[in-house]
C-alpha cells in the first residue's frame, strides 16, 4: 500500500537532497537557484500528498501559489544573476563579499 | 494670573526657535533680531513670573494641569516653586545673552545657531517646570538634541568626540532615571512627581530608585567621577554652547536631587548621604588639583565648575547629618539654601568665564594659557571684568561665588568639622588656579605679537559682561531676595524629608 | 547729618570716590582721581575724628547699627551692620588719617605713572574696605572686610602687572592670605556652630556658654571648643598680620608701589588680624591654650622676623621684616592678654611705620627707584627733611624713650614680664632680645642710607636705566607732597605715645570693646605701677631693654659707621647663621617644594592618570573599545558570503529540529 | 507487490538519483537537465496520487518555461565553471553530514514519534468516478481563493516587469531614432549662421 509516510519520506530525502546541494555547490549561484528549486519541489510533494490523504484541496491550491512564486523567483534570481555577471563577470558567490561587516 | 505663563515661558522660545529657523540662512540679520526679540520677551515674561510669585509659601504656582496621554495617567503639567523659579529666571536671563553673544562670532548657519539656542532655552524652562514624571523625562531628554547640535556644528576641531562622549555620558544616566521612573509609574499608577513625594516605598526599593535618579543627576551635575565628559564638551563648545552648558544645564543635576531623588528616596538619601558627601568633597579637592595644572582655558573654567557644583551636592546632603545633631540643630536649611545659591551664583560666574574666554577665542583663536600674557595692556576693561569673574570664581566676599560657598561650609561644619575642612580647601585651590591664570593671562608684560595686536571689548561684549557683573555684584551684596524666593519651599523640603517614607 | 547717616558715609564716601576714580578715569583725568579721592578719604578721616571726639569727649556711647539684611537664613541673620565703640573709632581714625596721608604723598610718588588713576581708586578702595573691616558688627562683614582688603592688597602689589616679579608675589601674597583666611572660615563656621549667630553683640554676650563645651575633631580627641574655634580665628590672624610661618607674603608684597607698603603692609591692613584678635576678645580669654599658642607665634615672630632685617640689603625689605618683627611684638602682647598694649603699639606703630616706608619711598625716588641700600649713603646733606623725619620713625621703632614706639613697645614688654602664661619667661627674653635686634637693624639702615660717603656715581650720560649706583643727577630733596606727609606723620610718631598712653592703656577707655579675664589681666596689673609719662620714661633709662637699645646703637654705629668690614667679617665667620638669615630660614624654598610644586604634581598626577589615564582612558573610553572589539568580533561573521548565511540558517534549522525531535 | 507500488518505488528512485544528479555534476546545463527529470518523475508521482492538474502544470511551468529559463541563462552567460567547481570534495564530508542528521530527524519525526506512519493514513481519500480534478482546483481557486489568486497574478507581473527592467541595458554606442525629436526640430537646430569678416587684402 502508498501510504502518507512514502511520500513524506520522499519529500525528506528531496529536501535534504536539495539542502546538501546548497553545500556542495556553494560558489555557483545557478546550481544554487536549482537546489532551491529541490526543496520547494519537496515541499509541494509534502502538501501534495498531505491534500490527497486528507481530502482537502487547500494543499493542491498552496502548491499552485508556490509554483507561481516560484516561476517569479526565478525568473528575478536569473535576471539578477544576468546582471551580476553582466557586472562583474563572474558568478563565482566567493567573490561576491560587498556585504561584509 | 489666567493666562498659562508656564507654557508661554516654555514654548515661546521653542516655537519662536522653530520660526527663526524658518526664516532660512539668507536672512541671517533678522534671524538674529527676531532672536534677540523672543528671548528678551521671554526673559520679560520670566520677570512677570517672577513679580507674581508668592515666596511666602511652598504650594506649586501657576500650576497647569491637562490630559496628555490619558491611557497612562499621563498629563502635561507645570507648576512652580521657590526651586524652580529662580532657575528659570536664570536660563531666561542667560537667553538674550547668549544671542548678543553669538551676534558676529557666529556667521555659518546663523539660523540654526539662534533656532537650537531658543529652542534649548524653552526645553531647559520646562524641565524647570514640569511636575509630571514623564513630561520632566521628555523635556530633559529633548534637552540634549539642540545642545549636541550646537557643539557637533559649531564646536571645535575634536567636536565629534566631544558631543559623542557628552551624549553617551548624559544618555546612560538618564536611562537608569527613565526605569526609576517607570517602575515608579508601575507601582503608584501615577506620573504626577507630587504624589511620587508622598509615596511610600520600602527601604531597598529606594534604595535602587536612588541609585537610578544618582546615576542621571550625578552626570548632569556632574560629580567625580562621572565628569569627565564636561571638559571636553566645553572645550568644543562654542562660547554660547559652553555658557550654557555651565550655566544652566549643569543646574539639572542639582535640580533633580532636590525634586527627585531628595523628596521621593528621603530614607535611601539619608541612608547614602555618607556616599554623595564623599564623592562631592572629593569633587572639591581633587578637582582643584586637577584644574590647578589646566592648559587650556576652558578646561580648566570647566574643572572649576565641577569643583563648585560639588558645593551644590555637599549643601544638598549635609542636611542628614545635621538631623542627627538634634531637633533644634540649625544648618540644614542654610546648606540647601547654599547649595541654590551655589548654583544660580555659579551659573553667573562661570557663563560670565566662558564668555570671556569667548572674548579672547574670537580675537587670537586660542584657548591655550601660553599663547596669552599680558592682556590688561591692550585690553582693559576686559582684564577688568575678567579679574572680576575669576574673583568670584574664587569665592570673593562681595561677589555671587561667596554666597553659596560660605553658606554650605557654615552648614557642612555643623554636620561635621572635616566636611568643613574639605571644602573649605577650596577656598585655597579656587584662588590658586583663579589666579594663576589671571596671572599668567591677564598680568605680565605682553607676551606675543599677537596680544599686542588685541583690541579691548567692544560695545556688545561689554554690555554682555557688565549685565552679568552687575548680578554678580547684586548677589554677592544682597542675596535676601533670592534667598527668601526659596525659604519656604526649603523649610518645606526639609519638614518633608524628615519624615521616614518607609512603608 | 544723624549719626546712622554719618557712619554709612565713613566707608561709602571712599568707596564712591574709589568708582568715580576707577570707571570714569578717562572723564575724571588725573588731578580729577587724586581729588576726588583725596576729597572722599578726607571727608571719612574727618567724619572719623568727629566719631572719635564725641566719643572721648561728648560721651557718645557704644553704636551697633544695622543697614540692611544680608541674608537671612535657617534663623541666622546675616547683617551689614556698623559696631562702633572706642576701639572701632580709634582704628578708623587710624585708618583715615594714614590713608589720607598716603593719597597725598601718592601725588607726588606716583606722578609720572600711567595708572594713577587706577592707583587712586584701588587705594581709596583699600581705605572702604579696610573701613568695612573695622566697622563691621559681625562675623560676616568681618570676613567680607577682611577678603576685600586682600583683594585690593593683591590688586596693589601687581601693580605694575607688567614685572614678573609683581605678580608673582601678589599671587603669593593671596594665596597665603587664603591659607589664613581658610582658618578663619572655619573659625567663622565654628562660631556658628556654637553661638547659632555671627552678631558679635550675640555672640560676646553668650561667650561664656563655651566653658566647658567640647568638640572632638578627631573622634575620640576632645578639643575644648573656645580653643577650635579662637585657633582657627587666629590662623586667620596669621594670614593677615603675617605671622610665621604665614609671613612670607609680606616681604614680596614689597614689590607694589610704596605708599601702598605704607598704606597696607605697614600700617592697617597687616594689622587687621591684631584688630580682630582684640576685637574676639571675649572668646580667646576662654583659652589659655589659644593664647599661648599666639603668644608663642608672636615672640618666634618678633625675634625670628628682626634677624632677618639684619641681612637684608633692600631697604623697603629692611623695613619690611621691621614690621613683621613688630606684628610679632602686638601678636605677642595678645598672647599675654594685653590687648590694649596690642592696639596701643598697633596704632603707634601705623603711624612711625608709615613714616618710615613713605621716607623710604621719598629715597627710592630721589635715587630712581634704586631700592639696595648698598648703592646709597650720604643722603643726609641732599634730603635733610627725610633725613631728620626718617631718624624721627627709627627713634620712635627703637623705643627711645619719650617717643610713641617706646611707650607701646615698652608697655608689651613690661605686661609679657608681669603674665604668668605658661610660657611667658620665654616670650619675655624673645621680646626682650628683639629690642637688641630692632636697634641694630633700624640704626644700620640709617647708617647705610644716609651716613658715610655717596656709594653711588653721577654720570650725567648714563642713560635712560642706568647700571645700579649710577644716577644721572644728584639726588635731591622731594616735593612737598611727598615732605608734608613725612613731616605730618612725624608728628604723631613722635608725641602720640606720651599723650595717649594713659587714656588707651590705664584709662580703661577700650574696656567698651575689650574682654579680659581678671586673672590675665596684666594691663591692670601694670596700671598700679604707672605713675604717667614722663615717669614712665624716665624709668625707662634703668630698664633693660634701654640699654639693650643702646646697645643696638652703639653695635650698628660701630659697624656701619666707623668699621664697615666689621660686617663682613661676621658674615664670614658665622657661615651657617648668615646664609640661614639670606635665606629667611629658607621658609620660600620649603614652600615651594613642599606645597607649590607637590600640588602641581598632584594635580597633575590626578589629571593625567586619575582622570585621563584611569577614568577617561579606562572606564569610559574603555568600555567603548570594549564595545568596539567587541563589535568587532561579532562583525567577523558577517564574512559577505551568502553560503555563509545560508549554512547558518540551516544550522538553525537543523537545531530547531532538534529540539523539536527531542521534545516532542 | 502491486504494479502501483512499482510504479511509485520506480518513479521515487528516478527521482532520487536525478535530484543527486542535479547537485554532482558540475556543468549546470546538465545540473538543468536532470533537474527536468526530477520535475518528470515528480509530476509522474502526483498522477499517482491523481492530482493532475498540478502534475500538468509542474510539467509545463517548470520543465516548459523555469528550466528553459534556465537553460538559457547558463547557456547565454559565459560562465567560466573552473573556479565554481572548487571545493565541492571539501564540503562534501559537511554536507552529508548534514544531510544525514536531517534525514535522520525527519525520519524520526515521521516514523518514531510522528503520527505520520503507514498505519495513520493509509490511502488517499478515494474519488468519486466523475472526479474531475482540474474542475475542482479551478472551483476553489475561483471562489474562495479568488484574492490570493489575483495577487499571484500581480506578483507574476511584477515579476516579469521586475525581470525586464533588471536586465534591461542602454546602450549608449547604439544609434537610434526617436521620432518624436525628428518631428519636433527646428530651423535653428540645424542651422548656424555664422558672421565672418569679408576677407580684405593683406597690406604688404
Amino acid at each position: 500500500m502508498l501510504t502518507l509516510a512514502h511520500f513524506l519520506t520522499l519529500g525528506a530525502i528531496l529536501f535534504c537532497l536539495g539542502v546538501a546541494g546548497i553545500f556542495v555547490n556553494r560558489k555557483n549561484v545557478i546550481i544554487l537557484l536549482m537546489c532551491i528549486e529541490l526543496i520547494l519541489l519537496a515541499v509541494n510533494m509534502n502538501f501534495v500528498a498531505f491534500s490527497r490523504f486528507l481530502g482537502n484541496l487547500d494543499g493542491q491550491v498552496f502548491v499552485f501559489f508556490i509554483l507561481t512564486v516560484a516561476a517569479a523567483e526565478a525568473a528575478i534570481g536569473l535576471a539578477i544573476l544576468v546582471v551580476l555577471f553582466r557586472n562583474r563577470k563572474t558568478i563565482n558567490v566567493a567573490e561576491l563579499d560587498d556585504l561584509k561587516g | 494670573m489666567s493666562w498659562p505663563i508656564l507654557s508661554v515661558l516654555t514654548w515661546l522660545p521653542i516655537l519662536g526657535g522653530v520660526a527663526v529657523m524658518a526664516l532660512g540662512e539668507q536672512r541671517a540679520s533678522l534671524a538674529r533680531m527676531a532672536s534677540l526679540v523672543i528671548s528678551v520677551a521671554a526673559l520679560a515674561v520670566a520677570v512677570l513670573l517672577y513679580m507674581g510669585f508668592d515666596s511666602s509659601t511652598a504650594a506649586m504656582q501657576f500650576e497647569e494641569l491637562n490630559p496628555w496621554i490619558a491611557t497612562f495617567n499621563i498629563n502635561y503639567h507645570l507648576g512652580v516653586d521657590g526651586f524652580s523659579v529662580p532657575l528659570i529666571l536664570l536660563t531666561a536671563f542667560f537667553g538674550p545673552l547668549v544671542v548678543l553673544a553669538a551676534w558676529e562670532v557666529i556667521q555659518k548657519n546663523v539660523h540654526q545657531y539662534m533656532a537650537a539656542f531658543l529652542v534649548m532655552e524653552g526645553l531647559m524652562v520646562g524641565m524647570f517646570c514640569a511636575l509630571d514624571g514623564l513630561l520632566f523625562y521628555v523635556f530633559f531628554e529633548a534637552m540634549l538634541i539642540p545642545m549636541f547640535l550646537v557643539i557637533g556644528m559649531w564646536g571645535g576641531p575634536n567636536r565629534v568626540y566631544a558631543t559623542i562622549k557628552f551624549f553617551l555620558y548624559t544618555f546612560l544616566g538618564s536611562v537608569f532615571m527613565l526605569i526609576g521612573l517607570i517602575y515608579l509609574y508601575n507601582v503608584s499608577g501615577t506620573w504626577s512627581i507630587l504624589e511620587w513625594h508622598e509615596f511610600p516605598l520600602g527601604m531597598s526599593v529606594q534604595k535602587w530608585l536612588f541609585l537610578g535618579f544618582f546615576a542621571a543627576f550625578a552626570v548632569k551635575i556632574p560629580m567625580w567621577p562621572v565628569h569627565t565628559w564636561l571638559p571636553d564638551a566645553h572645550v568644543e563648545a562654542p562660547t554660547g554652547g559652553s555658557v550654557i552648558l555651565a550655566a544652566i544645564m549643569l543646574k539639572i543635576g542639582g535640580y533633580g536631587f532636590i525634586r527627585f531623588s531628595l523628596p521621593i528616596t528621603p530614607d535611601a538619601a539619608a541612608a547614602l548621604d555618607g556616599f554623595v558627601i564623599a564623592l562631592s568633597l572629593v569633587a572639591v579637592v581633587y578637582i582643584g588639583f586637577v584644574a590647578l595644572v589646566q592648559q587650556d582655558m576652558k578646561k580648566l573654567i570647566a574643572y572649576s565648575s565641577i569643583s563648585h557644583m560639588g558645593f551644590v551636592t555637599l549643601g544638598l546632603f549635609i542636611a542628614f547629618g545635621i538631623f542627627q545633631n538634634g531637633d533644634n540643630a540649625t544648618g540644614a536649611a542654610m546648606g540647601v539654601e547654599g547649595a541654590m545659591v551655589q548654583m544660580i551664583s555659579h551659573g553667573f560666574v562661570s557663563g560670565a568665564l566662558f564668555l570671556c574666554v569667548g572674548v579672547l577665542y574670537d580675537r587670537l583663536h586660542s584657548r591655550q594659557i601660553a599663547d596669552y600674557g599680558g592682556v590688561a595692556n591692550t585690553m582693559p576693561w576686559f582684564a577688568t571684568f575678567a579679574v572680576l569673574f575669576f574673583m568670584a570664581n574664587s569665592g570673593l566676599p562681595g561677589t555671587s561665588g561667596f554666597v553659596g560657598e560660605f553658606m554650605v561650609i557654615l552648614a557642612a561644619f555643623q554636620a561635621n568639622f572635616w566636611y568643613a575642612f574639605l571644602a573649605g580647601l577650596t577656598l585655597i585651590l579656587g584662588a590658586a588656579y583663579s589666579l594663576w591664570l589671571v596671572k599668567r593671562v591677564i598680568f605680565g608684560d605682553i607676551g606675543n605679537d599677537n596680544v599686542a595686536k588685541l583690541k579691548d571689548i567692544n560695545g556688545r561684549e561689554a554690555f554682555v559682561l557688565g549685565v552679568i557683573a552687575v548680578m554678580v555684584l547684586l548677589v554677592g551684596l544682597w542675596p535676601q531676595p533670592l534667598v527668601e524666593m526659596m525659604h519656604a519651599s526649603v523649610e518645606q523640603l526639609l519638614a518633608h524629608i524628615q519624615q521616614s517614607k518607609l512603608l | 547729618m544723624s549719626l546712622t547717616t554719618t557712619l554709612i558715609l565713613i566707608p561709602l564716601l571712599p568707596l564712591l570716590a574709589a568708582i568715580v576714580a576707577g570707571l570714569l578715569h578717562k572723564q575724571v583725568g588725573r588731578a580729577g582721581a587724586h581729588w576726588v579721592t583725596i576729597l572722599g578719604v578726607g571727608a571719612s578721616c574727618v567724619l572719623s575724628l568727629w566719631v572719635l571726639y564725641q566719643q572721648m569727649y561728648e560721651g557718645l556711647g557704644t553704636q551697633d547699627i544695622t543697614i540692611y539684611n544680608w541674608m537671612i537664613s535657617d534663623g541666622i541673620r546675616f547683617q551689614v551692620g556698623f559696631l562702633v565703640d572706642h576701639l572701632t573709632s580709634l582704628m578708623m581714625v587710624v585708618v583715615t588719617s594714614v590713608s589720607l596721608m598716603v593719597h597725598i604723598y601718592t601725588i607726588g610718588y606716583m606722578a609720572e605713572d600711567p595708572g594713577y588713576q587706577r592707583f587712586f581708586s584701588y587705594i581709596a578702595l583699600f581705605t572702604f574696605s579696610m573701613l568695612m573691616l573695622v566697622m563691621a558688627n559681625n562675623f560676616m562683614q568681618l570676613f567680607f572686610g577682611w577678603e576685600a582688603v586682600g583683594l585690593v592688597s593683591y590688586l596693589l602689589i601687581g601693580f605694575w602687572f607688567k614685572r614678573e616679579s609683581a605678580i608673582f608675589a601678589n599671587l603669593k601674597a593671596f594665596l597665603v592670605n587664603r591659607v589664613g583666611d581658610f582658618g578663619f572660615l572655619l573659625g567663622i563656621a565654628a562660631v556658628v556652630y556654637a553661638f547659632g549667630s555671627l552678631d558679635y553683640a550675640d555672640v560676646f554676650g553668650r561667650a561664656g556658654e563655651l566653658e566647658g563645651k567640647t568638640f572632638s575633631i578627631i573622634p575620640g580627641l576632645d578639643w575644648q571648643l573656645a580653643t577650635v574655634i579662637c585657633i582657627c580665628l587666629f590662623i586667620g590672624a596669621m594670614g593677615k598680620s603675617a605671622q610665621a610661618p604665614l609671613h612670607v607674603w609680606l616681604p614680596d608684597s614689597m614689590e607694589g608701589p610704596t605708599p601702598i607698603s605704607a598704606l597696607i603692609h605697614a600700617a592697617t591692613m597687616v594689622t587687621a588680624g591684631i584688630f580682630m584678635v582684640a576685637r574676639m576678645s571675649p572668646l580667646f580669654e576662654l583659652s589659655d591654650m589659644a593664647l599661648t599658642f599666639v603668644m608663642l607665634i608672636g615672640v618666634f615672630t618678633a625675634l625670628a622676623m628682626g634677624l632677618i632685617g639684619i641681612v637684608q640689603n633692600d631697604i623697603k625689605r629692611v623695613i619690611a621684616y621691621s614690621t613683621l618683627s613688630q606684628l610679632g611684638y602686638m601678636t605677642v602682647a595678645l598672647g599675654v592678654s594685653a590687648y590694649s598694649a596690642a592696639i596701643f603699639h598697633l596704632m603707634t606703630h601705623a603711624f612711625f611705620k608709615a613714616l618710615l616706608f613713605l621716607g623710604a619711598g621719598s629715597v627710592i625716588i630721589a635715587l630712581h627707584h634704586q631700592q639696595d641700600m648698598r648703592y646709597m649713603g650720604g643722603l643726609r646733606k641732599h634730603m635733610p627733611i627725610t633725613w631728620l623725619t626718617a631718624w624721627l620713625g627709627t627713634l620712635a621703632l627703637v623705643g627711645f624713650p619719650f617717643f610713641s614706639g617706646f611707650f607701646s613697645k615698652d608697655a608689651i614688654i613690661e605686661a609679657v614680664a608681669l603674665s604668668n602664661r605658661t610660657g611667658s619667661e620665654i616670650a619675655y627674653w624673645g621680646v626682650v632680645l628683639g629690642v637688641l635686634v630692632t636697634s641694630f637693624y633700624s640704626f644700620r639702615l640709617l647708617y647705610l642710607a644716609f651716613h658715610g660717603s655717596p656709594r653711588y656715581t653721577v654720570d650725567a650720560g648714563a642713560g635712560h636705566h642706568p647700571p645700579d649706583g649710577v644716577l644721572q643727577h644728584e639726588p635731591h630733596e622731594s616735593p612737598a607732597v611727598v615732605t608734608v606727609p613725612l613731616i605730618l606723620l612725624a608728628i604723631p610718631s613722635v608725641i602720640i605715645g606720651y599723650f595717649t598712653i594713659e587714656p588707651v592703656l590705664f584709662g580703661g577707655w577700650l574696656s567698651d570693646a575689650i574682654h579680659v579675664a581678671p586673672q590675665n589681666d596684666v594691663v591692670a596689673e601694670l596700671g598700679t605701677h604707672f605713675h604717667g609719662p614722663m615717669a614712665m620714661g624716665t624709668h625707662a633709662l634703668v630698664t633693660v631693654p634701654f640699654w639693650l637699645m643702646v646697645a643696638g646703637f652703639v653695635i650698628a654705629t660701630l659697624v656701619y659707621r666707623f668699621r664697615p668690614a666689621l660686617a663682613d667679617y661676621a658674615a664670614m665667620k658665622l657661615p651657617v647663621l648668615h646664609r640661614l638669615l639670606e635665606n629667611k630660614y629658607y621658609f620660600d624654598e620649603f614652600y615651594q617644594s613642599a606645597f607649590v610644586r607637590r600640588s602641581i604634581q598632584l594635580g597633575n598626577g590626578l589629571w593625567k592618570k586619575a582622570d585621563a589615564g584611569f577614568i577617561d582612558g579606562w572606564l569610559v573610553n574603555g568600555s567603548a573599545r570594549l564595545m568596539g572589539n567587541l563589535a568587532a568580533r561579532i562583525r567577523e561573521w558577517q564574512s559577505g558570503y551568502l553560503y555563509h548565511y545560508a549554512f547558518a540558517m540551516i544550522l538553525g534549522l537543523i537545531g530547531m529540529l532538534t529540539i523539536w525531535v527531542i521534545r516532542s | 507487490m502491486p504494479i502501483i507500488e512499482i510504479t511509485f518505488y520506480l518513479f521515487a528512485a528516478v527521482l532520487v538519483g536525478a535530484a543527486v544528479m542535479v547537485i554532482s555534476v558540475r556543468n549546470p546545463v546538465y545540473a538543468a537537465l536532470f533537474l527536468v527529470l526530477t520535475f518528470f518523475s515528480a509530476a509522474a508521482l502526483w498522477l499517482l496520487l491523481e492530482v493532475e492538474f498540478l502534475a500538468i502544470v509542474l510539467v509545463l511551468v517548470y520543465v516548459g518555461a523555469v528550466m528553459v529559463l534556465f537553460l538559457f541563462v547558463v547557456m547565454m552567460l559565459d560562465i567560466n565553471l573552473a573556479p565554481l567547481k572548487e571545493g565541492f570534495i571539501r564540503y562534501l564530508p559537511a554536507a552529508i553530514t548534514v544531510a544525514v542528521v536531517m534525514a535522520v530527524e525527519l525520519m524520526m519525526v515521521l516514523w518514531v514519534r510522528g503520527k505520520f506512519g503507514s498505519e495513520a493514513f493509509e490511502s488517499p481519500v478515494p474519488h468519486p468516478p466523475d472526479y474531475n480534478n482540474t474542475k475542482e482546483v479551478g472551483e476553489w481557486l475561483y471562489t474562495q481563493y479568488m484574492l490570493p489568486f489575483e495577487v499571484a497574478g500581480i506578483i507574476l507581473l511584477v515579476a516579469i516587469i521586475a525581470a525586464v527592467a533588471l536586465t534591461l541595458r542602454r546602450r549608449p554606442e547604439a544609434k537610434r531614432q526617436d521620432p518624436a525629436r525628428q518631428v519636433q526640430v527646428k530651423r535653428d537646430d540645424r542651422i548656424r549662421m555664422v558672421k565672418m569678416k569679408s576677407e580684405t587684402k593683406v597690406e604688404e
